[in-house]
């Protein structure tokens, strides 16, 4: 058995890679739809952090309930979410993000 | 631990597959594969009730919602898409670097945590820690499903009536 | 007797919310119950006048208690606002009796005057603060119900009044952080520490931004243009200078321990004389009659700052003095401005003259008034500014100086106006011009005559009125009765003569009385020059003149330049930055998620510096 | 007892789509007014020790870990107050039944969301609540398929799920060192590592989050677009309470029964809101659009909130809390207004409006009332927990930070007042000559937001006494 911890910091490594990877396909997409990955990769890195820091304190159980209650929270937000692209693309014809900037100043 | 960091690599390179792909249906599935790694990880680290339903939900239900959107908005034609590669291209090759140097530099940081960690927890059956201790996060469970019926509901209604 | 302080505050609130209540159609209701109400608060403020009373309900934490004194100080400047709400109400009633939004102006009136009997029994800072903030929305609203340029007129006076309150805002809390108390009583704090200085001088702003001085004062002229006349007569003329000076003389004489060899003092004379100087200046060029004694409401405050300034018994005495008389002789001017504006239509002074004849009365009062705040003897502003140059003198030549320079200045304008407005020829217009209706000439009379009984009686309100306030600091020394220094008192009647002297000069030259003043206006052209350089005699005279030009120019763009930067650079500046701000939201939301990266990112790196 | 906060509504909900649908839609709004009520009430029985809060037999069942105390009550009533106008004014903006009764629900689902947030006492079912009240909100705003309402709600989905996040990091990282989420555990196994390098850092990202919530200088991106294109009746829903309960009530009762005041954090929390005081004001003042322009309001009032909080003494607190309850009630008020104005004149633009108070008087002079308060007029009762904000910032030593929010609240007034200059008074358009009173049932919620605002000015001193003193002495 490797110490807990070092695992840990070797995951934290990879769950904030995974966010940067989301962020930089949130940042650079013009594909609405590809934002939504983004964000679904962002939630996949929190679910691995939220794992991999049960194990490391041993509180198996309760990590598990955490990403249980998580992932139900996620699917609903990312339905939400996609009714509302579909809407846009009624609207605009078009999945473009650069057609998203009617409100300002 | 060579077997987790291993599996996380794959994962990486799963997401940055999804990312970095020309068409977005396959992006969507890449999204599925990293799922997938995901829940092999899981299992690795015994959350074996919590991988199940990763790679139920996850795997199966969000790789839904993705392909009816994607199909429900039909995305660009085919030349479009070769219209906007290399400019895609140009845009996207970053990333792969950025992330070599940030793993790079976060693995080889000498990181001390020193935290103190709790001690290990009685309860170990996750039916028992959500029923019993947790019913307040079963509850909202419940109220977010509803939401998401009415999200459904009025959402895609909508796009119907149009 | 706690009731009737109560009822000070109360019965004009009460009468304010009926008259508002009332129906439209009532026209008469609205003069009627004012008049009753102001009558009923003159006489509670007889009834408790010399009288000693504490009033305390405990109300809210932190100090915070409804507290109310009344003592000497403010019981006679609580006499005097009542005398002073009665006779505007009087003279209202017909001269606003057809204009606009009366029942608003009756309603504002009251509420006012109940503020200021809030303000003046207040013994708690908080409670101060609570009335003297809820003047600044009567203010408003009497302002905006003038003609049509009124509203921004109003938001000018709002801005203006707004900030110098929340200057005293602070200065309260650093107050009542000091001494430990909110109550005014028991705030007794030496001026020693920054912080302490810095309170004062906060509180400082806010009593003499309430009194008008510089340079808070640009609304006030504009207010005399736009705002209803018995307005300018009730709030800039006597409500707003007693309390201001009130609260002056407060802070200065019993809450901070302010000594004369301080630069506090220093810095309240230079405040005092700049003040007088620069609004005379204004005042002389000025071509309308309300605007002109609207400068000149400014000029007095200077008297009083000075006066309280040089924290000596006399010049104390002599500014709460001055405060009393300026009140009186003020509001008197403006009785007659609006009664020469609601008979002859106009308060232009190029389109009026010779009303003498058609306004005997009116132009009677005028005199005395006229008289009275130019120091001549006997009248009452005479024995005020006495005291005042006594003190002065003492503190400073300098500053008598130029304290007498203004007196020069005071009169020379007033002889304009009585020349322009009263004297010379009578504009064919005005030939139907009748004198103005009995309820407006009372007012006008009564006061005149309270003008000259002040003066040649002096000892009454200087025993009785102003000396109880300085109480021991006295030492038993009385300044009432004729002014002991009579080398000054040459000096004044010396400059009077002179004013005199050059209106006439200046009269004949230009051949009217209104352009008597015009050398100072119009800068003399190079041409000029050589034909004044022919009357050898006059020179001397001229290039003193020119020189006064100069500054006098030199005084309106500091005039223009506060009003600009009060009412153009402070918008401009936000308007850019507004602009700058909204430029920076793109509606592009990989904008917003990367500042609020950036944020959390600066955060971040806040919370781990120490690591 | 507590329980029923959560319970209650959820079970309405189920009745009113269990009994036949068509009855409901036309009775279902006025069963639902007994809940706001019902809450006011309950919430004015326990403050005044007539109702106990000890576990009822709800309790028994349903076992949630719920505390209640003085900054709860003061929540749950302005939720209450909130929802009973959105209620109220409901069927007078939303004509479609179908449309009117699925807003019903959703509002009845914030309404349970809100409730949660204010009463839990674990920090991940306090996210699970925050995600169910951020999601009925995104499904409201773009409830009206208009094309600029989706706009603003997928850039609040974009900024929320970032916050969602960060929130969710921040919880992994303490559960890993606390082992348990729930408040009291958090808080003493802060106090035990202190100012290890993950922890602070997880801080950091919670506070960053929940300033996302809350709508601050610099995470306010989202907040304009999102109240401006959102719908009459959301609006006032949400910029009356929905994001101040997501984000500023859950940073007070964060910081100061879990974090605890540091000073860097104190230092951060002052200097995002005088921030947000700043920008926002100057935001708004150039802000053509009524609901824009409220919105900008709206973060600059969130900043004093805010920098009240940061002083991190039991008066500032305070003083945060009243303020919050202030501006809960004017900016309904506001918001009520602007779509009465909406709906009689059909533009939201100000400058196509003018001398309005004469056609409208009603909606003016609440309006008035409301923009006074909210610049601190007394004795409105904004001025009140502005001048206790100021008294807060002053006692704890912080004399800059005092002076930007006296110096603010005349930019406040600044705004404010040319709102009330561009829209209520001056010359009346022509075009606007035919413009009638809005109908009761608009005017009625006015009436009583507008009696609170005066009520609450009028009788500070008693509550002074009885609401704030007891969070200080806590």
């Amino acid at each position: 058995m490797t110490d807990p911890l070092a695992l840990f910091w070797i995951t934290c490594v990879f769950v904030i890679m995974l966010m940067i990877a989301g962020l930089y396909c949130i940042f650079v997409t013009y594909n609405l739809i590809r934002v939504l990955i983004g964000l679904e990769l962002l939630i996949k890195a929190v679910t691995l952090l939220l794992v991999v820091a049960g194990y490391a304190n041993n509180h198996l159980a309760r990590s598990q309930a955490f990403v249980i209650t998580l992932i139900v929270m996620e699917v609903i937000f990312i339905a939400v979410a996609a009714g509302i692209v579909i809407g846009l693309y009624y609207h605009n014809q078009s999945l473009d993000v650069r057609k998203l900037r009617n409100l300002k100043g | 631990m060579i077997v987790e960091i291993i599996i996380l690599s794959v994962l990486m390179l799963a997401a940055l597959w999804t990312v970095m792909t020309r068409s977005i249906l396959r992006s969507a599935i890449g999204l599925a594969f990293v799922s997938v790694m995901l829940t092999y990880i899981m299992f690795r680290l015994s959350s074996p009730i919590a991988a199940v339903f990763e790679l139920s939900v996850c795997t199966g239900l969000i790789s839904v919602v993705f392909i009816s959107t994607i199909t429900l908005t039909f995305p660009l034609s085919k030349e479009e898409v070769l219209q906007h590669m290399k400019e895609r291209l140009s845009r996207f090759w970053y990333l792969p670097l950025i992330l070599i140097l940030v793993g790079l530099a976060f693995s080889l940081a000498q990181v001390k945590l020193n935290l103190t960690l709790p001690p290990p927890e009685v309860e170990q059956d996750v039916r028992n820690v959500l029923w019993k201790l947790r019913p307040f996060d079963l509850a909202g469970q419940v109220i977010m499903l509803l939401t998401g019926v009415y999200g459904v509901l009025i959402l895609f209604r909508q796009v119907r009536k149009k | 007797m706690e009731q009737h302080l109560l009822l000070l505050i109360l019965l004009p609130l009460a009468g304010a919310v009926l008259i508002l209540s009332a129906p439209q159609r009532m026209r008469f209701f609205k003069a009627a119950p004012a008049l009753v109400i102001t009558l009923v608060n003159m006489a509670i403020a007889i009834i408790v006048f010399k009288k000693n009373i504490i009033v305390n309900f405990p109300w809210a934490g932190f100090g915070i208690d409804l507290s109310f004194r009344l003592d000497h100080f403010s019981a006679f400047i609580i006499a005097a606002v009542a005398c002073f709400s009665f006779l505007v109400t009087l003279y209202s009633s017909v001269f606003m009796r057809l204009k606009p939004g009366l029942k608003q102006f009756y309603a504002y009136l009251l509420i006012n005057l109940s503020f200021t009997n809030g303000a003046l029994l207040a013994d708690n800072l908080i409670i101060l603060l609570f009335f003297w903030e809820g003047l600044l929305l009567g203010l408003f609203g009497m302002i905006a119900l003038g003609n049509k340029n009124s509203w921004q007129t109003a938001i000018k006076a709002f801005i203006i009044v707004g900030i110098a309150d929340l200057c005293m805002l602070l200065g309260i809390a650093i107050t009542g952080h000091l001494s430990g108390t909110l109550a005014i009583s028991k705030i007794n704090l030496p001026l020693a520490s920054p912080l302490a200085i810095f309170a004062f001088i906060m509180l400082m702003i806010g009593a003499i931004s309430k009194a008008g001085s510089m340079p808070f004062h640009t609304w006030i002229p504009d207010a005399a243009v736009d705002a209803p006349l018995p307005f300018m007569a009730f709030l800039p003329a006597s409500l707003e200078k007693l309390l201001g000076i009130y609260f002056l003389g407060r802070i200065s004489l019993s809450m901070f321990q302010l000594k004369a060899e301080s630069g506090l003092s220093i810095a309240l004379m230079v405040i005092g004389v700049t003040t007088i100087i620069c609004a005379v200046m204004m005042a002389l060029i000025q071509k309308n009659y309300k605007k002109l004694l609207a400068y000149h409401a400014v000029s007095q405050v200077g008297y009083m700052i000075l006066g309280i300034g040089t924290c000596l018994p006399v010049g104390i005495v002599g500014g709460l003095f001055h405060m009393l008389n300026n009140a009186m002789y003020k509001s008197c001017l403006f009785f007659t401005g609006g009664a020469v504006e609601k008979e002859a239509g106009t308060a232009n002074l190029e389109e009026l003259g010779g009303l003498s004849s058609k306004m005997p009365i009116t132009f009677f009062c005028f005199v005395i008034a006229a008289l009275s705040i130019s120091g001549v003897p006997p009248f009452n502003g005479f024995f005020s500014k006495e005291l005042i140059y006594d003190a002065a003198l003492e503190r400073g030549a300098i500053f008598y100086f130029l304290a007498v320079l203004g007196s020069f200045f005071t009169a020379a304008s007033f002889l304009k106006l009585g020349h322009a407005a009263y004297l010379g020829k009578l504009n064919p217009v005005h030939q139907r011009v009748k004198e103005a209706p009995l309820a407006m000439l009372i007012p006008m009379i009564t006061i005149a005559l309270a003008c000259v009984l002040f003066g040649l009686f002096n000892s009454w309100p200087l025993d009785n009125l102003i000396q109880p306030v300085l109480g021991q600091r006295l030492e038993g020394i009385s300044f009432s009765g004729f002014p002991a220094n009579t080398k000054l008192i040459v000096i004044t009647i010396v400059v009077l003569i002179f004013a005199l002297l050059n209106h006439i000069f200046g009269s004949k030259i230009y051949g009217s009385g209104l352009k008597a003043a015009d050398y100072i206006h119009y800068a003399p052209g190079l041409v000029n020059i050589y034909a004044w350089a022919e009357k050898g005699y006059f020179d001397p005279y001229r290039v003193g003149m020119k020189f006064i030009v100069v500054v006098a120019k030199v005084i309106f763009l500091f005039d223009r330049g506060i009003d600009w930067l009060s009412s153009s650079l402070f918008v401009n500046l936000s308007y850019g930055l507004t602009g700058q701000i909204r430029k920076v939201h793109t509606g592009n939301y990989a904008h917003y998620l990367s500042w609020s990266l950036l944020g959390m990112f600066l955060i971040a790196m806040f919370l781990l510096y120490k690591h | 007892m507590l329980s029923l906060f959560i319970i209650l509504p959820l079970l309405s909900l189920m009745v009113i789509n269990l009994l036949p649908k068509e009855l409901m839609k036309k009775i279902g709004t006025l069963m639902s007014l007994i809940l706001p009520l019902a809450q006011m009430l309950v919430v004015v029985f326990i403050f005044l020790g007539i109702l106990d809060i000890r576990p009822g037999p709800a309790d028994h069942f349903f076992k949630f870990n719920l505390a209640i105390d003085n900054i709860s009550l003061v929540m749950l009533f302005s939720i209450a107050i909130v929802i009973l106008v959105t209620l109220l004014v409901e069927r007078h903006l939303i004509p479609d039944a179908d449309e009117r009764f699925n807003f019903l629900n959703l509002v009845l689902i914030t309404f349970t969301g809100m409730n949660g947030i204010v009463l839990v006492q674990d920090l991940f079912s306090l996210y699970v609540f925050l995600e169910i009240t951020t999601v009925a909100t995104f499904i409201l705003i773009s409830f009206h398929k208009k094309r600029d309402a989706l706009e603003g709600a997928f850039k609040y989905i974009i900024l929320s799920a970032l916050a969602t996040v960060g929130i969710l990091s921040s919880i992994a990282l303490i559960f890993l060192i606390s082992g348990d989420t729930s408040f009291a555990v958090v808080h003493q196994a802060l106090q035990n590592s202190r100012h290890a390098f993950l922890i602070d850092f997880a801080l950091a990202i919670f506070l960053g989050s929940l300033f996302i919530k809350g709508g601050l200088v610099p995470f306010h991106g989202w907040l304009a677009d999102a109240y401006s294109s959102a719908g009459r009746a959301i609006s006032i829903l949400l910029a009356g309470i929905v994001t101040k309960t997501l984000g500023v009530y859950t940073l007070i009762r964060l910081v100061s029964s879990v974090f605890g005041f540091d000073t860097e954090v104190k230092g951060v929390l002052m200097f995002i809101g005088a921030l947000s005081i700043i920008i926002g004001a100057f935001a708004a003042l150039g802000q053509h659009d009524f609901k824009r322009l409220l919105a900008y309001s709206s973060i600059s009032q969130v900043g004093y909130i805010i920098l009240s909080l940061g002083c991190g003494t039991p008066l500032g607190i305070a003083a945060a809390v009243f303020h919050l309850f202030n501006h809960a009630i004017f900016k309904s008020l506001l918001f009520v207004n602007s779509a009465a104005l909406e709906l009689q004149t059909g533009t939201r633009h100000m400058d196509k409006m003018g001398g309005l108070a004469q056609k409208m008087p009603i909606t003016g002079v609440t309006s008035l009332l409301a923009s006074l308060s909210t610049a601190g007029m007394p004795p409105l009762s904004g001025f009140w927990s502005k001048l206790l904000i100021v008294m807060a910032l002053w006692f704890s030593g912080h004399f800059a930070y005092a002076i930007i929010a006296v110096l603010a609240s005349v930019l406040t007034l600044g705004y404010m007042l040319s709102l009330q200059n561009r829209v209520f008074f001056g010359k009346l358009r022509p075009e606007l000559e035919n413009v009638k009173e809005a109908s009761f049932g608009l005017l009625f919620p006015m009436i009583i937001l507008a009696g609170i605002i005066v009520g609450v000015g009028a009788l500070f001193p008693f509550i002074l006494n009885s609401l704030i003193f007891p969070i200080i002495i806590k």
